[in-house]
């Protein structure tokens, strides 16, 4: 059935990585065309912000997460750990600062400008902020914090989005030096509006994992489609790309095919995926006939599937809002329920979570988690540990160890009742 | 109907044939060596000859172990995890966390009531901690592995082995030995220090009684006695939990052939029903 | 003969105890040896030491300075001073090799990683004492498992064309695989050799902690390997600085730093009369 | 009997106490006040004043410094995680947490704010507090943001006590730990003028017992001992003067320092128990005590790798720290797996590299047993000072 040609296929996949050659080209390009640069992460990216004074976004996270799928990740640690960089921290850090000492070459060759601005988005992850304060040190520019309160009372409250609102506008006279751009309210709205449009329909695409069989992986096809909702959130290519995704995924439904020929055993996926290892990571899953329904992962760059829209009537409370509830910003019972409701809306059959042993913003707590799942709600659930940049804690026969144990038992049980 | 489990280890490999009932009918053990194949061929064939059995008599093999895709006969593989989770649950109903000492990886399984898989966590890579480190041990002492917990417990004052590497063990063992040290004080240390080693594997994977001991180490009296003492708790162990991996492979293998034979009737019955409407 | 000569520096290790003393006047060295360790490191020190003045034909009473380095450096019971290995290996490198930046020490039981100024401070250091897979016992187990003597063991795998990998991390897994590999029917000078790439893969990993600049010197027993320095030299791309001295590396830094402080005493006494 | 005892004997009398993990102080306090409430406080800073003021003890929690067998935290956090994380939720999950009513995490990493996530799951009889400390310093609504932070804290602890806190509830306990800062900062003078007459070890004890008394109590022994420590008869030797940098949260083992002074080392300033002197100046007592508190974290709170300043300014004062204190070396001494530490190394480091400034690096763990390893390190560190300067 896979075999067969349609119209739309493949078009996610590809359309994706023109767009993402075009984006890296054209920061390599940036200092020469006269514009400016700013640095910031992808949860709780303030883009239409940026865009205002046409900044060109660098997300060193992007990067990091290109160099790992393309494998120069481990290289790039190690020159890091050569200047000091222990073995226990984020991988994601210590790739961006290899990368910046080997001249600040990107994932796909071409030159990753420096900052003229460093602009901290504090969206849950506290690595975030050594490692701009590393950036900071090393290129000697200013480092500017953006700092988000974390969800800890699981709502968010008056008090701290206007606490946001307030650092946005006085952040305003800043951009405004470094770019030489004065703040246009009316470009805002326009970013804003193409926002919203893309993330409507990057939902649509999420949503229809509840069909059976899926006709898209929630996460190992995801973190393809999900880029460009980060890097180009906020301008009409964006909204352009999601369009003809989502007649992708509607093909697929129409045809009753899925990515995983033969869907099996439905998954909730938590926790970023190792990317240095990313294929092999999919074949262990998929050799179950495994498909990734929901995953939290895919919504680190904002957290939309449950309604929220960019809205240019409000932008700075809605800007404010969207970096409030971005998932790494969400406490661990919010991540818990939600996984759990995930579970339950997409008819999984079991969760994964894939432990990041030097992201400890995503796995302190997972292990605890796990427990919530298996004895509160007798939802089956495997932990898995590896790196998301880190090639040498990937321990390919461990896993598959594991990953066997679990599944053999869910088949089993299959085989054996039915 | 019998089936059978081949559970293929790094360093023996155990066969197990069951009958129906989940009755133990025969036990086969063999040292793995550097051919494995032929470790499990050999397993299979000791314990089919215990019981006079032909290949034929046995209607599904399931393999097991680090080596389980070189049961070149056996019908599927199941994970070495899955089948001590299964072995142990089976002979000891109560279990929830499993112990499972073999010759070159320690492993700690947490299971659940229905005899699953919750957590595991295994030291392999490492000597340290494993069968191997008690063979070095019994091999610088110059005894035999089968004395090796009972000179152990003869002591009444262990020594503190610091190291935990299995190379440098050795070097502090015969400075020991040098010394004038006692061979039972050291021993018992170096149980001790295994004990120790274990017990935090355990606890990573969440330690809940009741414990069971598998693998070959677990035949060690001294081995026993060590971790009952760290862990203030009984731990079970029988004369079979050498096999539970092997058992357990034995009870899927049951499963499945019940499975299928049932599928096969179900299936028959189909074909008979359509001709007769056919009629 | 002068009283006021001699300086020696003990270096009682875990397997080996070595024994330098230099001429303070020429600043040479005049003798050396070496002894099994054994049990009693007090014993130890005090037997190389009369092995090492006999050599020269003095007495220890003829030695004015003792300074004692090494695992057992506390149990040296005629020293004057005990100084760790770490800094004694880093001036004894640089006094053999005085462009020396970063040192390699493996001896049995640990690897260290070091690297010095360039007045021979030791600016940082790495080691490994916990696991066998990257030291020197990981040899002698091997030449054992195969029935070789330890000082075949290097010269033999130099013939290797076709070094054989070796999966295993574990020292101890390792021979079981060496021996597996033996009984499969490959060349023993291959199995020996991947060997030494597997243990210098361990040893680099810890350089690169501290950081390769410049000329690196090798010291400890290893030095005695041909096959293990030819395996690092590989690894790195780098000719290392290796000569029959570096074995004593820990003992000569011992005797050249006791020397110094002894020039700083008498400095301070002088300004203090 | 306080009074009779030698400095010395006092010492080791404070270090059983410290020593103990049933929390022998608390559990006193809770009987002679058994109405009142204990609120659990983990490391960096975090506001003593709050609970003080609604008539609770607020408690220090640092782990169990590996005098616990850790049983059930292990399977609930992975082992890539600093000890005291692992060991703090083995004092909850083996009730040794449970004269406790409320505990307080804050922004200083991943791993406090996630264990604050697990608390609250699986402790929901205790209150839990995750405190967003402002890590933009330079906006204009940072106080406001901040003192709203603690106004929702007092609101919480009014309604844990059922009593009101008024605003002379908080400026007495501004006033009672102004003088408890003061007097701990005078150990730290000690230390780094006449560091051979107070050992870190000591001081450290001392300090640390602060935070299992009331503050009162505290103050009026520091009070006692201070003139004791001036009296002693200590010759100073030829040691080295080193920092410590990097223990700020995760505290070493006792026998570490032992270790770092007998290697030949006077450590004249270091980032332990850095909530017992974390203002450089009192915290004002005029005006709104909330705002004062809220404006003392933004503008005179010490120096700390989870604090965060642009970052100019942070290295200034870690250079500020090493001149002022007469420092030979820097020892950073970091928590295994402690991320903002080791992430800040590398930073600190280059620019002691930039000013030619001695420094060592290695890392301790609740459980470590043996410290050999260590004294080499540091032997080999006061050697490279000793020999070649
Ligand atoms: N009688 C015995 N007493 C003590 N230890 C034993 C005994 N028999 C076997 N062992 C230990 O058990 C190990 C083999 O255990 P096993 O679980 O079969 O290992 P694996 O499955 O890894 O091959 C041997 O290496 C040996 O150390
Ligand atoms: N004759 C030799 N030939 C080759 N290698 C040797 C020889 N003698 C010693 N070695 C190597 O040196 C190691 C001992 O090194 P040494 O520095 O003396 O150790 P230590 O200082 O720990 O006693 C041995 O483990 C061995 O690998
Ligand atoms: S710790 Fe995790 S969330 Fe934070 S920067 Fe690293 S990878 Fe990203
Ligand atoms: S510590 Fe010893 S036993 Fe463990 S891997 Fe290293 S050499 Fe092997
Ligand atoms: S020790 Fe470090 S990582 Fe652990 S809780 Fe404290 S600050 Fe966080």
């Amino acid at each position: 059935m896979q075999e067969q040609k349609f119209k739309y296929q493949g078009i996610g996949r590809e359309y994706q990585k023109q767009l993402l050659t075009a984006w890296y080209e054209r920061l390599q390009n940036a200092k020469n065309d006269g514009r400016k640069v700013a640095y910031l992460f992808v949860p709780g990216n303030v883009a239409e912000f940026l865009r205002v004074f046409d900044f060109e976004l660098v997300f060193p996270e992007v990067n990091a997460l290109q160099c790992g799928v393309r494998k120069t990740s481990g290289d790039l640690i190690l020159k890091a750990e050569d200047i000091g960089y222990s073995s226990d921290v984020c991988g994601y850090v210590k790739n961006d600062i290899g990368m910046m000492l080997q001249g600040n070459i990107g994932p796909s060759g071409t030159e990753i400008p420096k900052p003229d601005l460093l602009l901290c988005t504090y969206c849950g992850c506290t690595t975030f902020i050594k490692w701009f304060e590393a950036l900071a040190h090393f290129y000697d520019v200013p480092l500017v914090m953006l700092d988000v309160p974390y969800m800890r009372d699981g709502e968010i409250s008056d008090t701290d989005r206007q606490y946001i609102v307030e650092q946005l506008k006085e952040l305003i006279p800043l951009c405004e030096k470094i770019t030489g751009n004065k703040f246009d309210y009316d470009k805002l709205v326009e970013a804003m509006k193409h926002s919203a449009e893309a993330e409507d329909l990057w939902v649509q695409i999420l949503h229809s994992a509840k069909h059976k069989p899926s006709p898209f992986d929630s996460y190992f096809e995801a973190v393809f489609f999900m880029a460009p909702i980060y890097v180009l959130r906020g301008l009409p290519e964006c909204t352009d790309y999601y369009r003809e995704a989502l007649k992708e995924i509607y093909e697929r439904i129409e045809h009753g095919v899925g990515p995983i020929p033969d869907e099996k055993v439905r998954v909730v996926i938590e926790g970023p995926p190792p990317w240095p290892h990313f294929r092999a990571f999919w074949e262990l899953l998929k050799h179950w006939g495994v498909c990734a329904v929901a995953s939290s992962y895919s919504k680190v760059g904002g957290f939309w599937d449950h309604g929220f829209r960019h809205d240019y009537t409000k932008p700075f409370e809605s800007i404010a809002d969207y970096c409030l509830t971005c998932y790494t910003n969400q406490n661990l019972p919010m991540r818990t329920e939600l996984l759990r409701s995930y579970a339950e809306e997409y008819s999984a059959d079991a969760i994964v979570i894939h432990s990041v042993k030097s992201c400890r913003s995503f796995s302190v707590g997972q292990a605890d988690m796990r427990e919530q799942f298996i004895r509160k709600w007798d939802i089956p659930t495997l932990l898995v540990e590896s790196d998301l940049a880190d090639p040498r804690y990937f321990q390919a026969a461990q896993l598959k160890n594991r990953i066997d144990a679990f599944f053999e038992s869910l088949e089993h049980k299959r085989l054996v009742k039915v | 109907m019998l089936v059978a489990g081949v559970d293929v280890g790094s360093t023996q490999t155990k066969a197990i044939i069951v009958n129906e009932n989940a009755e133990i009918v025969a036990r086969g053990i063999v040292n793995t060596g550097a051919n494995v194949v032929k470790a499990a061929e050999k397993a299979f064939q000791t314990a089919r000859s215990t019981a006079k059995l032909e290949e034929w008599d046995v209607s599904y093999t399931v393999g097991t172990g680090y080596g389980r895709y070189k049961v070149l006969f056996g019908d599927a593989q199941i994970t070495e995890i899955s089948c001590h989770a299964r072995g142990a649950s089976f002979l000891f109903p109560n279990t929830k966390t499993i112990l499972d000492i073999g010759g070159q990886d320690t492993k700690g399984i947490r299971i659940n009531e229905k005899g699953e898989v919750i957590d595991f966590c295994m030291n392999d890579k490492c000597a340290a901690g494993t069968g191997r480190f008690l063979a070095a041990a019994a091999d610088v002492m110059g005894i035999t592995l089968d004395e090796l917990g009972d000179v152990a417990l003869q002591s009444n004052n262990p020594l503190r082995i610091t190291n935990v590497c299995t190379v440098f063990v050795e070097t502090e063992i015969m400075n020991h030995l040098s010394k004038g040290k006692k061979g039972e004080d050291i021993l018992a240390g170096v149980h001790q220090s295994i004990a120790a080693r274990s017990v935090s594997l355990l606890r990573r994977v969440g330690l809940e009684p009741e414990i069971t001991f598998t693998g070959g180490v677990s035949k060690n009296r001294g081995m026993i006695k060590s971790l009952e003492e760290k862990l203030g708790l009984h731990i079970n162990v029988n004369d079979d939990s050498q096999f539970i991996g092997a058992i357990g492979a034995a009870l899927f293998a049951l499963d499945r052939a019940k499975a299928r034979h049932d599928g096969e009737y179900v299936q028959q019955e189909k074909i008979i029903s359509a001709k007769v409407a056919a009629l | 003969m002068n009283n006021g000569k001699y300086i020696a520096g003990i270096d009682i290790g875990t397997r080996m105890t070595k024994c330098a003393i230099i001429d303070t006047q020429t600043g040479t060295i005049v003798s050396r040896a070496t002894i099994l360790t054994k049990h009693n490191l007090a014993l130890a020190s005090e037997n190389v030491l009369n092995e090492a003045c006999k050599n020269i034909s003095i007495t220890p009473s003829n030695v004015f300075y003792v300074a004692s380095t090494g695992y057992g450096r506390y149990q040296a019971p005629m020293r004057q001073i005990q100084i760790t290995d770490i800094t004694c290996h880093a001036m004894g490198a640089k006094f053999l090799f005085p462009k020396t930046i970063n040192i390699l020490d493996v001896g049995a039981q640990n690897a260290k990683a070091i690297r010095i100024d360039e007045n021979g401070r030791v600016m940082k250091f790495k080691m490994n004492d916990k696991c066998a897979s990257g030291a020197g016992s990981f040899l002698e187990r091997v030449a054992k498992g195969l029935e070789l003597q330890l000082d075949e063991i290097g010269s033999l795998s130099l013939h290797s064309k076709d070094p054989q990998p070796i999966s295993s991390i574990c020292a101890v897994l390792a021979e079981s695989e060496v021996i597996n590999l033996v009984t499969s029917g490959y060349p023993v000078e291959d199995i020996l050799m991947g060997t030494h790439h597997s243990i210098s893969d361990r040893i680099v990993a810890l350089l690169r902690q501290v950081g390769i600049d410049g000329e690196i010197t090798l010291t400890g027993g290893i030095t005695r390997n041909a096959g293990m320095v030819k395996a690092l030299e590989t690894k790195l791309g780098i000719k290392l600085n290796v000569n029959e001295n570096s074995e004593y590396a820990g003992a000569i830094g011992a005797c050249v730093l006791a020397n110094k402080r002894l020039k700083k005493i008498a400095y301070e006494r002088l300004h203090i009369n | 009997m306080e009074k009779q005892m030698t400095f010395e004997e006092k010492i080791e009398h404070y270090r059983t106490i410290i020593d103990d993990v049933s929390y022998p102080t608390v559990n006193k306090w809770k009987e002679e006040h058994p109405n009142k409430k204990v609120v659990g406080m983990f490391p960096v800073y975090t506001p003593y004043e709050l609970p003080h003021a609604a008539g609770m003890l607020p408690v220090g929690v640092f782990g169990a410094g590996g005098k616990i067998e850790i049983d059930h935290a292990d399977s609930r956090i992975q082992s890539f995680v600093c000890s005291i994380a692992r060991s703090t939720l083995e004092l909850g999950l083996t009730e040794r947490l449970k004269n406790f009513d409320a505990l307080y995490f804050t922004s200083i990493c991943d791993v406090a704010r996630n264990l604050s996530g697990i608390w609250q799951t699986n402790f929901p009889q205790q209150l839990v507090e995750y405190i967003h400390f402002p890590q933009n310093m330079n906006n204009s609504s940072a106080p406001k943001h901040y003192r709203a932070e603690l106004q929702k804290l007092v609101s919480n602890l009014e309604q844990l006590s059922g009593k009101k806190i008024t605003n002379e509830d908080l400026l007495n306990s501004i006033k009672t730990f102004n003088r408890n800062r003061e007097l701990c900062l005078q150990l730290y003078h000690i230390k780094s003028t006449t560091p051979h007459l107070l050992s870190t070890f000591e001081a450290y004890i001392v300090l640390r017992l602060g935070t299992l008394l009331p503050v009162e109590e505290h103050s009026q022994l520091l009070e006692g001992i201070i003139p004791q420590i001036h009296q002693r008869k200590r010759t100073a030797r030829d040691f080295v003067r080193v920092m410590i940098e990097g223990s700020f949260c995760e505290q070493p083992p006792l026998e570490l320092m032992q270790v770092i002074e007998d290697a030949g080392c006077y450590i004249v300033d270091d980032d332990l128990l850095l909530h017992s002197r974390w203002f450089n100046e009192a915290v004002p007592l005029n005006g709104d005590p909330l705002l004062s508190l809220a404006e003392s974290y933004i503008n005179r709170s010490r120096y700390s790798s989870v604090r965060h300043y642009g970052n100019k300014s942070r290295k200034e004062q870690f250079l500020e720290k090493i001149k002022s204190g007469k420092v030979d070396g820097v020892l950073f001494c970091a928590p295994k797996f402690c991320e903002p530490a080791l992430l800040d190394y590398v930073v600190l480091k280059d620019e002691l590299e930039k000013h030619n400034i001695s420094y060592m690096t290695f890392e301790y763990e609740e459980k470590m047993g043996v410290f050999e390893s260590i004294r080499m390190q540091v032997e080999t560190f006061v050697e490279s000072v000793l020999f070649f300067s």
